[in-house]
């Protein structure tokens, strides 16, 4: 027999403290697998944000700094520029990257900071209590928009990847999401590649994952994927925005 | 024959598995497990081709598909 | 008097908003009350619980570090609460979900199939108040009447409708603890 | 009136819009997380605004906005997020406007943990941003008193020009207790004609500022508000003192631990131990009159804090090494309990001087 | 006679700070001669940033706000949500808007604040000595760069209208120059649209504004100007980049 | 070795560079401007690397991740952007992370001005951040002093894995005074075992983190840093006596207004007052040995400090009201003129007591 | 003829006015003012159309430009 | 023997490197020197000065507020500062640039055409060397060995072709304050 599914080695074995249903463990999988078939486990390093990915440097098993809230680029950018040869990756909420952190990561694109970003938008601060990210569509209803997000109100959500494509520093940038099977392979093949611009040196890389939150968005698990399909998607184009030349 | 096996412990009863396996083969169980959810299973696994969705669309890791090393031709 | 409440399970089983019942029939007695929630991170698919103190003087630290009564609506939640209930205490045991028994021997434990007695009510969510009903009943800390009037307040209008269950479920703990009381002290 | 039940962090916000504050400026974090969640519901409905703002930073500058355009307004974070705001903070010290500012606290440094904590005191009363400014901080106890002391914040705060920091923490923010918060009526907002509005009908031109480049511009500044501040001393110290007749020893301790304080008194005095406890109200001013008052009958202070010891400074500023003062502490999120306190009271009591 | 040229009435009559040479000054004249031709004066507010503009509120004759560095726009916010039928418009350095007070400017943006933004882009931190901005040009020599900025070591400039006018809140993103006659006539016409995007209530508009800085480029004005046109244009294009359809 | 002139702000970062620092990041802000300059200049000359961040937020940060890869790493700013560090400084603490921080203090609150100023002492010795947590202060009062003490920063900081600040301000950053450095030494750098660098040849696994979510592991925490902080306090302390020999007064002063009292004890002892100096050189550990040392022979204390009163607070801590201790400040960016300290002194010595 | 007036004392010599007008009437004076600049000054004001590019060009605003104010037709 | 000196000019006059010069000749000699300029925003276009101590005691504040001797090398200088020098001071005057007298009677003023002498000798940058020249004969506060073997070290390589220039225009300064000398008294 062989093993066609199994935990990637650079996870370590213990159980995430995620909802059911939160896809946050399918993207945790995704980079480690990643980090296995580059074989790069030993030179990674990780950089968790604050959110509900806060734990992240206990699963993945590699060498890891917690970050301050937003600023994991900046912590990756201190890291990476003592440590050039090792690859180092943030892995950050939307809440994190694209609301308090958005200085961080608009100038860790800009300045070309060689490493990768995997960067979950699920719509939501799901850590602390489902309130209205920078990412939440209009018309969503959170703890802080009641009565639903409204453009007069609070504005209109933020394309990260679109937005750091602009910048001359960015070498990588991709929308994947989660939401089924097809979807996670997509993804996984985003993600080798943003850790493969990593190590060819060529600059800033990230992947923006679109992410289920049952428990914010209060939906069943089953559903909650329905609503990013059937509503995110819609804002939230997938595809690639920007890759470099070297890499197809 | 495919094995397909579950941490049954580690399961959220969050039915991923269940919905996305191509078959239909996942089945949630009517017990609880320790952290109270009703955990998932594979039934009929005769019909399994150990395309491994399940286990691919579980956010944790709770499936472990494995298949017989035939060489192909 | 004082009486300090620990009510813990998983999320979504209701736990919360039973311990403000619970508080709030206090308050309408005219005590000291207070209520507290666990709160952050630990809540994330995990279990939640609450705590309530009900009091003839003021309440100085509203966290229920040492309860003298644990209500367990999960297996997770009495093995976690269990010791520090203080000698003497109750603890409910939610036995439709828990399948083991308390350990100690200086607190009196109570086992109710709540969710089964509150299926057969006729709603698996009052399953709490059956065991509020056994609490009360026990423990006498707040008044059947002051629970019915305080579901007035918590209860927001469009669920006034479930009153009557909900005095059903109550009504349905107290008689098992009724029965029971006697053979509580054997348990003990 | 009746009472009813409510949690400390929705009494915040129910006290703010009580006293007629219409705008909220703010960006999530636990343990305050009810707060912001209601007045995003609350402040449509008085015609406010909730507002929410892409971090701390932003928070406290559009705080800084609104209270230059002459508007009640307040934010509110716990540990880190107000740690971000010091920029802030002292800008709106420096340019004299008010507002209040809530601090949540919970267990530091750094990340830390949501857990209740009283470990921002240094922070909030000395000043955690650059130069010299103060803030007032109201340090309440219980949910009724938050109620009422978001009023005096805001008044305060007009009053003086001055931000005001309200801090609490995890158990006073979470906990809901019975209060009596009366009917609604229209609050009465002060006149403010240093705002800078735009100069509609002529009006003359206002300046909402930090900057003094003129050194002896900047000291005739500071000298401005070091007099605003000694007049904040003379006139607005607060503090509950309980059971401190005939005290030998006085427990001082504020919010969550003074209420365990207050029930190690209760013991001590069960058996015949003459303990008092001195609550201040006010973090900054200190209530060094308090103190002053005692400082003759007691023998001994006993400082008890959910840090390692910064208040305790100053009590000891303010009973000037004539009487011992002790410390006990909890850090990191842990409260402390009743029985251990009462041990320590023992343990001083029984000789274990200085 | 009839006067073709003079002070604009929104000026205040006193000698500017700035250096000979420095275009903050017409950019100050263009923004007074649109409030005293929209006659909006009596209603505008200001808010001044920190960098060599710091006391532009000494010279803007309405109310006026200065904002610690970076977050005028959310000092504009605070104004403007409390006196919505006011014109409220941040002067902003490219160290202030482009650097620090990223997070504010996107968020402003995003959120579609309805004000207005004037941005001066000098390539150079000015105020503080002339270091690198994060608009400094490749090859550029600061104080801060001293061979001259490097992609490697510091990445690239950043396109801050281009980058904005991804957002759905930007109702209208334009860039201008100040380095001739012709440039400043239609800087003047961008910046009077922008206000009037403003006051027909249409959500966040942006003036960038290519800005001469002849002390910290070290060079004489003229040259400055020519330096400018030489080597800015180049990497930022002209012209506006998001309009409203409501504005022609 | 001949002396060379040299300009306080190079002096850091010579005396960096020579300490064996490679990393500095940093956002430009009067008055320091000329450290970073230097350093974009000599940085690369010794392969070490000069990086302007986006913002103060993001230069602390990558200070954060950088110290945790085991650099000697290094940044600077002045009020404002300190102020902006302060969430920052936190996490270094309390991920006891080693690494200097110089602040250039400037005439505040708010924007200020950017002149000479010594109002940010509560926010370095008290903690501006959140939690329980010190930095280790240092305050030279001469370029030279400067030079020598970014040796004992760096070592300080790594002995201790705890952040260290460096305190001046505009005149000793400004100025120019004749230094000796001496020959460039290979710096001699210590093993970080606990960095987080890649667990290369299957390390074991390391983690920079200051979260401690469990309040009994957090407390536990505190309670080691405490006992770090306080292993400081005993073996740390550091000041300048200036002819205390048979003072009945003694100024306490750091930094530049140490220099001007020196000046003044100079005056004074000419005319025969018993006058003396008590410099601090550390500001945190406050050298409370050094007041004790004094306490039974002088007769009263004259902090003179610009500001409008801080580090009095640690002097009347230290004299625990043995003696008077009096306060002489300028504010706002006003230097104080030795004439009117003496002024001061005389009229205190001629009986103006408390 | 139009009138352009310098406000002498608050010219910083830049040059821009003398660079940009398209009659190149704008010399820059020998003398220097307080401020220790070279102000300009017109020339052969009789060339000059009143265009007021100088004036527009001018960061200080030191130029003011007056025109006969004649109809057009 | 205590000298403050405040050397106040328009930006680019070389008025801060002169003051480096000086300070520089006096650590050469053996004293305690400290230089310090104006800094900040003030300097956008405007004036820039500097502050030399040369002593023989520890210097306390290196902010020369009360000079003993000012140079100016514009106008506004001498407008802004002329008030502020120690009776007895001395005031150089660059009288190239500035056409009015020091107004004080309590203070000796000197008028130095400087810049027009440095084009005579052949660079119009040395004009605030031939002022220093002037001061050094003048107070003594340094000597003239000490500033050539100081400007080694304060001009960069490149720029040592320029030192006889500078020697000359020193040489012009201190020429012309000898003659004057006499008349010094009288203008006092
Ligand atoms: C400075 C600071 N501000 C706020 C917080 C509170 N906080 C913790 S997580 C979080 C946001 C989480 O949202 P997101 O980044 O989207 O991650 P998710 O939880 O959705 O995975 C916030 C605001 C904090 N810890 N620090
Ligand atoms: C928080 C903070 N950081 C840094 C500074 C110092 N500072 C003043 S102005 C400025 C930048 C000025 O550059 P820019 O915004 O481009 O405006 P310019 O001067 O070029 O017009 C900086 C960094 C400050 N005052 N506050
Ligand atoms: S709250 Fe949302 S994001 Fe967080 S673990 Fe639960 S499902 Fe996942
Ligand atoms: S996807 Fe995983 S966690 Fe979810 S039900 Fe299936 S096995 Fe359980
Ligand atoms: S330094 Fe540059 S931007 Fe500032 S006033 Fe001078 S020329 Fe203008
Ligand atoms: S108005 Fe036109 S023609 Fe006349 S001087 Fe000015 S630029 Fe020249």
């Amino acid at each position: 027999m062989k093993k066609v599914f199994q935990r990637p080695k650079s996870l370590k074995d213990m159980p995430f403290h995620y909802c059911p249903g939160c896809t946050h463990g399918i993207a945790h999988r995704l980079v480690a697998e990643v980090i296995d078939e580059l074989d790069i486990f030993e030179k990674t390093i990780a950089v968790a944000p604050v959110g509900c990915s806060v734990f992240c440097y206990e699963y993945f098993d590699c060498d890891a700094y917690q970050a301050s809230h937003g600023r994991a680029p900046a912590v990756a950018t201190g890291i990476k520029r003592v440590l050039s040869d090792r690859v180092v990756f943030t892995y950050q909420g939307d809440g994190d990257l694209a609301a308090i952190g958005t200085g961080e990561i608009v100038h860790a694109a800009a300045r070309g900071e060689n490493f990768t970003v995997i960067f979950i938008n699920n719509a939501v601060y799901a850590m602390t209590g489902g309130q209205m990210a920078p990412t939440s569509l209009l018309g969503q209803k959170t703890t802080t928009t009641p009565f639903g997000r409204d453009h007069k109100l609070n504005g209109s959500p933020v394309r990260m990847s679109e937005m750091l494509s602009v910048l001359d520093g960015t070498a990588y940038a991709a929308r994947v999401s989660l939401h089924n099977p097809a979807n996670v392979t997509r993804a996984r093949k985003a993600i080798k590649k943003a850790f493969e611009v990593q190590v060819a040196g060529l600059g800033f890389s990230m992947v923006e994952v679109l992410s289920a939150c049952p428990t914010n968005w209060g939906l069943p698990p089953l559903k909650a994927l329905k609503w990013l399909e059937d509503n995110m998607l819609v804002y939230y184009p997938l595809g690639e925005f920007k890759r470099p030349a070297e890499v197809i | 024959m495919p094995r397909v096996t579950f941490r049954e412990d580690r399961c959220k009863g969050c039915e991923l598995c269940k919905n996305f396996c191509p078959k239909g083969l996942v089945v949630m169980a009517d017990h609880i497990n320790a952290m109270g959810f009703h955990p998932a299973a594979v039934v009929e696994i005769e019909k399994c081709t150990g395309c491994a969705t399940c286990a691919m669309m579980c956010p944790d890791m709770v499936i472990e598909v494995e298949k017989e090393d035939k060489k192909v031709g | 008097m004082y009486e300090g409440i620990l009510i813990a399970g998983f999320g979504g089983q209701g736990v919360l908003s039973t311990g403000q019942l619970l508080a709030y029939s206090g308050m309408v007695e005219g005590r000291h009350v207070a209520w507290i929630p666990s709160y952050g991170p630990e809540m994330r698919g995990g279990t939640a619980n609450c705590g309530v103190t009900i009091a003839d003087n003021p309440i100085s630290s509203p966290v229920v570090s040492e309860p003298t009564v644990l209500i367990t609506m999960n297996r997770p939640s009495l093995e976690k609460f269990e010791k520090v209930v203080v000698p003497g205490g109750i603890i409910f045991v939610n036995s439709s979900l828990v399948n083991i028994k308390a350990a100690r021997s200086d607190v009196r434990a109570f086992y109710i199939p709540a969710n089964d007695m509150a299926e057969e009510i006729g709603s698996g969510k009052v399953a709490n108040n059956i065991i509020l009903g056994a609490l009360i009943e026990l423990t006498g800390v707040v008044s059947t009447g002051a629970v019915e009037k305080s579901l007035y307040e918590v209860l927001p209008p469009h669920r006034h409708n479930m009153i009557p269950v909900n005095l059903k479920a109550l009504e349905a703990g107290a008689g098992l603890a009724r029965e029971q009381k006697g053979t509580l002290a054997e348990v003990g | 009136m009746a009472k009813i039940l409510m949690k400390g962090n929705e009494a915040i916000g129910e006290g703010a819009v009580r006293a007629g504050c219409r705008y909220f400026f703010g960006y999530p974090i636990t343990p305050q997380s009810e707060l912001p969640h209601y007045l995003a519901k609350r402040m449509p409905e008085v015609g406010g605004l909730y507002l929410q703002a892409e971090s701390e930073v932003a928070s406290i500058n559009m705080v800084f906005g609104a209270a230059g355009a002459g508007a009640r307004v307040m934010t509110s974070s716990s540990g880190p997020g107000i740690s971000l705001m010091q920029e802030g903070i002292s800008y709106l010290a420096g340019a004299e406007l008010p507002c209040v500012i809530v601090n949540m606290i919970r267990g530091g440094p750094g990340l830390g943990n949501i857990a209740p904590a009283q470990s921002d005191y240094f922070q909030a009363t000395k000043g955690g941003g650059h130069g010299d400014y103060r803030l007032i901080v109201l340090a309440p106890a219980s949910v009724q008193e938050i109620i009422d002391l978001m009023q005096d914040a805001f008044d305060l705060s007009d009053k003086y020009r001055n931000p005001v920091m309200l801090m609490g923490d995890g158990v006073l923010g979470q906990m809901m207790e019975p209060v009596e918060i009366g009917a609604e009526r229209k609050a009465e907002l002060p006149e403010k004609p240093w705002a800078a509005t735009g100069r509609l009908k002529g009006k003359e031109k206002k300046l909402i500022n930090s900057l003094y480049i003129v050194p002896e511009n900047c000291e005739a500044h500071n000298l401005k508000l070091d007099k605003k501040y000694s007049g904040i001393k003379e006139a607005e110290q607060r503090w509950e003192e309980y059971r401190t007749e005939g005290a030998e020893m006085v427990l001082v301790a504020f919010g969550t631990s003074a209420r365990i304080c207050k029930s190690v008194v209760d013991i001590c005095r069960e058996e015949g131990l003459p303990v008092g406890l001195l609550r201040p109200i006010t973090l900054w001013p200190f209530p060094e009159k308090g103190i002053n008052g005692l400082i003759e009958s007691v023998k001994s202070f006993l400082t008890v804090e959910m840090n390692m010891g910064q208040m305790i400074e100053d009590v000891k500023l303010s009973a000037n090494g004539k009487k011992p003062v002790f410390f006990y502490g909890r850090a990191g999120g842990m409260i402390p309990v009743a029985r251990d306190i009462y041990n320590e009271v023992k343990k001083i009591l029984n000789g274990g001087a200085a």
